[in-house]
């Protein structure tokens, strides 16, 4: 399992789909920084194929006032969350 | 674990360089080892010994100080994204019959061969761009 | 195009097209929109693309406690910058509804933005 | 998925997302797949998104005279670079035919991306 | 009339969509940098709605290898051509 | 007629410095004026006066220097984004109590007042973003 972590909107930015486009069936996604955006209801319809290996950074989505507005989909994590999350997955990519 | 950071974004341009800092600090929390942060792209700007951030903001460049001071990190920044961005030491001004620097220790010039030596000797490698 | 219709035009558009605290764009962008408001100019603001996030409720200070742009965007009434706009489009993308955001912007449909810019001398955009 | 069908998988994937001359992003991810086959590391790339440009012919210097990477491209065979893998969407989407780029390419469909991500052990993106 | 530039690909970026919401009737635009790749055939449909006020700057097509894949509808201009756009422009707008 | 332009982009890191220079002397080369150039955001790093690019790209510090001492442009540097990305004269190094400096004339640190002025008095502003 590997971990990808998107740091773009999928609203601007068409980095998310590079991201799929590279993920195996196991693999994971976070979103963080701007990225969170993808976790609103409107926008997370781009990550329909991995539903349930979603992930969103938490202070990310708070500081923007996200964090209420998050889909349900989307499994929130904390930075700590964030570190457990590579300790699990055997290598991290980033798409920025 | 032993981790190493690749960062590749400008301090306050983006937020890469705070994501990277609060990871690293989020990392060494949990026990893990840091072993190296590896600055490439703008990223080298980082080292900058000159900014001088509002008050009110974090210090980027004293925080991957302190994590040298604390944790033992090596502060790593490739030397030929720094040259080309103004960025050198005092040997590497010497060499280029330039006076002054603009980085200093605890960071230290490098070449990428050392970002490819920690991708290998790391157990993860976590990158993060502009 | 008749007169009636179109959007009371300032000296100088501001177009803020980044999201907080992702970038130090819309902080630099409206840094020149509140300058140029001090130096007089009359100044007006448009949210675009990932801007119209900088509207959002209850945001709070960053990562390693970067201030928030919120803030700033309440002094933009103590500058005298009074004309807000936000793109209707960026807002149905985003699932965002007018009434929820800050300071009450206008939304301006998709003809009326290329109005705007037209009718003002100036425009800067972030 | 069955191993016949499996790329050959080096030690290390590079990625290379970006356009020549706009950024130096693809000059720099260059530059660590170079370094990495010196020390001796297998390496692979693959070009994707924009970065399938790259392989564009006839390009030449740029606006005030900067390097074109062309001529780094070419020395890729004389590190022991030869994966070297181009993305078919991306090639679809700028309309470009895989023959007519240089070094010969493999083409990787979607889900090929995926398995080559896989097997290597270490990927860094650019 | 006022000069839209855009710097970036629509093969990534949405920000095209932005100067053409942002344009006017009599309006051109400028594609300089990665954005010049917008005038390969492929892509230059994004740009339909403003037919034959389409400029590509020339020296970056030729960098980039692309000149002679231009599309036919594009206006390639050169560096002189682009200050000759500015002096017409009573305003110019960068999107990036 | 007279320009002005203003560029946000880092050298070396994306075209937006390479384009502004050649576009700055091919309006010089067709009888205009250029007054100045304002760097913002990241456009402040082509200020950074220890760069040094390998000797076959492009020097951008220097280009713009030479516009200056040929055409009179100034060169404009947003005080506030330069210093939190360590980039300070020597005036602002003292006032920091920091040894050495890392911008020096013709490069001059001002505040965005300067950037809104020259948007009224040239005839045009053109953008360089990243």
């Amino acid at each position: 399992m590997k971990l990808h972590i998107v740091n773009r909107s999928p609203a601007s930015h068409r980095v998310h789909e590079q991201a799929l486009a590279a993920m195996g069936p196991e693999d994971r996604l976070l979103l963080i920084e701007d990225g969170v955006q993808g976790g609103l209801p409107q926008l997370v319809r781009h990550f329909e194929a991995i539903a349930g290996r979603l992930y969103a950074q938490r202070e990310d989505l708070e500081a923007r006032g996200l964090l209420g507005r998050c889909d349900g989909s989307v499994q929130v994590v904390d930075v700590d969350g964030f570190v457990q999350l590579t300790e699990q997955a055997e290598h991290t990519l980033s798409w920025y | 674990m032993r981790y190493a950071i690749l960062l590749m974004g400008a301090p306050y341009s983006d937020q890469a360089s705070h994501s990277a800092l609060r990871f690293a600090r989020a990392l060494l929390a949990r026990g893990h080892r840091l072993e190296a942060v590896f600055f490439y792209h703008d990223g080298v700007y980082n080292a900058a010994r000159l900014s001088a951030p509002p008050q009110d903001e974090p210090h980027l460049t004293d925080g991957w100080v302190a994590l040298h001071e604390t944790h033992g990190v090596a502060l790593q920044v490739c030397i030929a994204a720094a040259l080309r961005r103004g960025l050198m030491d005092e040997r590497e001004a010497a060499r280029h019959g330039k006076a002054g620097h603009s980085v200093e220790a605890p960071f230290e010039l490098t070449g990428v061969g050392q970002l490819v030596d920690l991708s290998q000797r790391c157990d993860r490698l976590v990158t993060f761009g502009p | 195009m008749s007169d009636e219709h179109e959007p009371l035009a300032g000296d100088l558009l501001v177009i803020l097209r980044h999201a907080p605290h992702g970038s130090s764009w819309l902080r630099e962008g409206l840094d020149v929109a509140l300058v140029a408001a001090a130096f007089g100019t009359d100044v007006s603001l448009l949210f675009m693309g990932e801007g119209v996030t900088a509207l959002v409720e209850d945001q709070s200070a960053g990562a390693l406690g970067q201030k928030s742009t919120a803030p700033t965007l309440e002094m933009l009434e103590m500058y005298d910058i009074e004309t807000l706009w936000v793109e209707a489009e960026a807002l149905s993308r985003f699932g965002l509804d007018p009434d929820e955001l800050m300071l009450a912007p206008r939304v301006l449909e998709a003809g009326a933005i290329a109005e705007a810019v037209r009718k003002h001398p100036r425009v800067l955009t972030f």
